[in-house]
């Protein structure tokens, strides 16, 4: 079972891409219609935030699972 | 493996910055896709959480331009003043104030252009507020025209033919004008630049942090590097750590703290002095 | 009808026409009189033109200058062309004996040349006070202030061995007999 | 108590007895002994003084102050107050208490340094762009620039706006001996009476815009010189931007009965009508004085608000007097004569300018002549 998930706010992404550049784990892809960043592969997020910290829309949230036993 | 606990488990944030220092209701925000000021402003905030300061007790002041309009971003006491002015407005509130975390974002136009004055005699009064300059090497609001920092050679909308002047350095500036903390960071590496600011942020005097910042829409674009990603990349190449902003290294742009002195008196205590005589 | 007095103080920056100016100032508005001094001086600090305007009246007084002047001290000629309009057969010019050369003559009014600086360095070593040796010739001329009166304006400023020094100066300019 | 106190002094012990905490400034005269005098003083009153890099950084430093929460002014003269015009405008814009006092000098430019002008009455009115309210006060003697310093700080932040003190060189620079009256303290600042979640920066509240919150109580809100909502951020809505501009444009107007001040002499039966201000205020007072004694019909306003100008209050003064001709003295080229001749459009009454500009105040036989033959 994963311990993080992310999140990206459509309505905030602005389709620079640079999520795409910094997730080690090919999360992101951008979609075809408006090029915005979709975390398709949500389930391979390591909680590293690297696309959290660098995206300059304020767009992405990674969240991390409490309350689970590690 | 499914854990028994799942059914009580959640998935929270990892970081409350976001809720607790953006004015969400006013996002998105104005910045152009890719521009590395979004990208300065989570790390500014993020440090604010890492502090743990209270929203009421930070003052956010900027002054116009892209970088100028961070202050209407962020749940703080902030003002939105007028070109080139954000630094004598802060110095008037750290002075009433001493008490207040007292930050000042500004651009490269606001900073060393029309305010260049005003930034060498805040560096020279040793004021407590760290200014952090989002270096883009351009005036990116009025469309792209050549700013005090616009390298020799580079190309904008009032350098067609290429910047004919030498550009300035902001942390020479800084260094020479007196400022107690200098640094010289990039976007390429967030973590870092939320690092260095949480270290100016804590110094008690005048702090500078020069964020070398990507803005595609116009020095990238005029500049062969449209894609925020080839700029974050040139950041990459084309820096190197240093202990100084003297050092040098195949033309490359020395990146580091370059001074952190913790001695020199910051001037809103010291007048205080007055006080008790 | 009200009194008024209306003394045109004239010099070189330095020469302390502003201070003397204000003591006479002081002086009378210890009599209970209006006082009001103005000064005009050029950007230069030491060396250029200095005039001090100082008018006493027991009413109200509305043109703070000198329009007639009853005294003008003239430490230096350059001022005195411009004070011209401010002079008639009545105004007595108290100049310092150094500007015997000037050709004051020409302005027709009572004229004294007085060793303002001459005595302040001889009897007091200190060419500085000259202006408070003027300042006690002036007031003797006007004759409306008191020994008493100005000692204590002069105490209000100075203290200790300065006090003395200036009281001094003052003294020789009020105790001048003609001559 | 009756002292002997310079112009320049006596504004800065108004400032003091109002309460005032800050002054940032830059040196230039005929302005600079207000600063030497509060550099002095400030420390004594728990108070910050600041000699700033410029004119510009310092009105910055004094918004700034002021918005922390300290009673704020800077001082100037002609050249740093056209360099403090963009800032004004921020000011107003913004809803900043500040206080700019300009002891005006002569000529544009460098003009003459150290001496008097009284050109900058409609710089002080209509300086910046962008039309916007302020408040202008103006002095005739040392007395009045204690008082008029004191009002122009007071009504800053009762409305939350620039005011301005528009002295001269002589007012500023001359030592009169005076008995100054109980001083007017400027209003403290009180917390909203709504909690911060509701608190809405430039809503109104009984007219007149919210009160500024002392800083570090909960109450976080945004500054900007932009056109803005009652929430502080900015907009473009065409209907926000108007209700907003016609606000601050309104408020000085809707308090101009507390705002006008103005001194009249001698004029029953008055078939000359003087106006003048500022020193000339004063020196014209004198010539009327001495006409009257002669046995002429003269009479004298002496306005002490320039702005919002006292228009009823003339015109309801001219239908009363009748005067047959109206002279303004004044040290510039007619500027206040232009604000007469608006405020009694509709008269048929000459209004002669006696103007002269030569670094000296202008003689009295000048104004009596223009009085007498104008």
């Amino acid at each position: 079972m994963n311990k993080f998930d992310v999140s990206v706010d459509t309505r905030l992404c602005k389709a620079c891409g640079l999520c795409v550049l910094v997730c080690p784990k090919k999360v992101f892809e951008l979609r075809d219609e408006d090029g915005k960043s979709v975390p398709v592969n949500a389930l391979a997020c390591i909680g590293c935030t690297q696309c959290y910290q660098i995206c300059p829309d304020f767009a992405i949230t990674v969240y991390k699972k409490e309350g689970a036993l590690a | 493996m499914v854990n028994e606990n799942d059914a009580e488990a959640s998935f929270v944030p990892m970081s409350s910055a976001p809720d607790k220092w953006l004015r969400k209701e006013h996002l998105p925000h104005i910045w152009c896709p890719g521009c590395g000021i979004g990208t300065i402003l989570r790390q500014v905030i993020e440090q604010f959480t890492k502090l743990g300061w209270k929203n009421d007790d930070v003052v956010f002041v900027t002054g116009i331009g892209c970088t100028g309009r961070a202050s209407g971003y962020v749940n703080a006491q902030t003002l939105h003043t007028i070109h080139g002015r954000a630094l004598p407005t802060a110095t008037g509130i750290k002075m009433a104030r001493p008490d207040m975390h007292v930050v000042a974002m500004l651009g490269d136009g606001d900073g060393v252009g029309i305010g260049g004055n005003h930034f060498i005699h805040a560096a020279k009064r040793n004021i407590g507020v760290t200014a952090i300059v989002v270096n883009n090497r351009i005036y990116g609001m009025t469309g792209g025209q050549v700013s005090p920092t616009t390298p020799q050679g580079s190309k904008s909308t009032t350098t067609p033919y290429g910047n004919v002047e030498p550009s300035m350095d902001v942390c020479k500036l800084a260094l020479g004008a007196g400022a107690t903390f200098v640094a010289r960071v990039h976007t390429a590496n967030p973590v870092y630049v939320g690092q260095i600011i949480g270290r100016a942020l804590q110094h008690d005097g005048f702090a500078v942090v020069e964020v070398l910042s990507q803005c595609p829409t116009y020095f990238g674009r005029f500049n062969g590097m449209p894609d925020p990603v080839q700029m974050l990349q040139w950041f990459k190449e084309n820096t190197f750590m240093a202990k100084s902003p003297e050092d040098e290294k195949e033309g490359k742009i020395p990146i580091g703290v370059f001074k952190d002195d913790k001695t020199t008196p910051e001037l809103s205590k010291s007048y205080r002095n007055l006080w008790e005589a | 009808m009200a009194m008024r007095r209306e003394v045109y103080i004239v010099g070189s920056g330095g020469q302390g026409v502003v201070l003397m100016g204000a003591l006479l100032a002081e002086a009378y508005a210890l009599k209970n009189w209006n006082v009001v001094q103005t000064v005009v001086y050029d950007a230069a600090q030491r060396g250029g033109l200095a005039r001090a305007e100082v008018v006493m009246s027991d009413s109200e007084i509305y043109y703070p200058k000198v329009r007639k002047a009853d005294v003008i001290v003239a430490f230096a000629a350059d001022a005195l062309p411009g004070a011209r309009p401010k002079m008639d057969e009545h105004t007595v010019i108290l100049a310092d004996e150094s500007l015997k050369d000037k050709n004051l003559e020409q302005y027709g009014t009572k004229l004294l040349f007085v060793p303002f600086e001459r005595w302040a360095k001889e009897e007091l070593h200190s060419s500085r006070v000259m202006n408070m040796v003027a300042l006690g010739r002036v007031l003797k001329t006007l004759g409306d202030v008191s020994i008493d009166e100005v000692e204590q304006a002069l105490k209000e400023r100075f203290k200790g061995d300065l006090f003395k020094l200036n009281m001094a100066a003052v003294k020789i300019g009020l105790e001048a007999s003609e001559f | 108590m009756n002292r002997i106190v310079m112009g320049d002094v006596a504004c800065a012990m108004g400032a003091i007895d109002a309460g005032l905490r800050f002054y940032a400034g830059y040196p230039i005269t005929p302005s600079s002994e207000i600063a030497e005098t509060l550099s002095e003083m400030l420390p004594k009153h728990q108070g910050i003084y600041l000699q700033m890099e410029d004119e510009i950084g310092s009105i910055m430093a004094v918004i700034g102050a002021s918005y922390a929460g300290f009673p704020a002014m800077t001082a100037t003269s002609g050249p740093g107050f056209s360099l403090m015009q963009e800032a004004i405008g921020y000011a107003a814009m913004a809803e900043i208490p500040i206080t700019i006092v300009n002891v005006m000098r002569a000529g544009p430019s460098t003009g003459l340094a150290t001496q008097i002008g009284e050109g900058d009455l409609m710089q002080a009115i209509w300086g910046t762009h962008g039309d916007h309210p302020v408040a202008v006060f103006s002095p005739g003697n040392v007395r009045e620039f204690y008082i008029y310093t004191q009002k122009a700080l007071y009504w800053a932040e009762k409305l939350r706006m620039p005011t301005i003190v528009l002295a001269d060189e002589v007012v500023g620079h001359m030592r009169q001996n005076v008995d100054f009256p109980e001083p007017i303290v400027i209003p403290e600042r009180t917390l909203p009476n709504v909690p911060p979640e509701k608190y809405l920066p430039y809503a109104t509240e009984n007219g007149d815009v919210m009160p500024l919150p002392p800083l570090g109580k909960g109450y976080t809100w945004h500054v900007t010189g932009s056109a803005h909502t009652e929430n502080g951020f900015p907009t473009i809505r065409p209907d926000k931007v108007k209700e907003l501009l016609d606000r601050l444009n309104t408020k000085v107007q809707r308090h101009r009965n507390e705002l006008i001040e103005y001194e009249t002499f001698m004029l029953e039966d008055a078939e000359t009508l003087v106006i003048s201000f500022a020193s000339m205020g004063r020196v014209s007072k004198g010539v009327v004085s001495e006409l009257r004694e002669q046995g002429y019909k003269v009479g004298l306003i002496r306005p002490f608000t320039m702005w919002p100008f006292f228009k009823d209050e003339l015109s309801n003064i001219v239908s009363n007097v009748h005067p047959k001709k109206i002279v303004v003295p004044e040290i510039n080229y007619g500027q206040l004569r232009l604000l007469v001749e608006w405020a009694l459009k509709g008269f048929d009454i000459p209004v002669i300018g006696v103007n002269l500009v030569n670094g000296d105040l202008i003689p009295p036989e000048m104004i009596e002549e223009a009085i007498l033959h104008g």
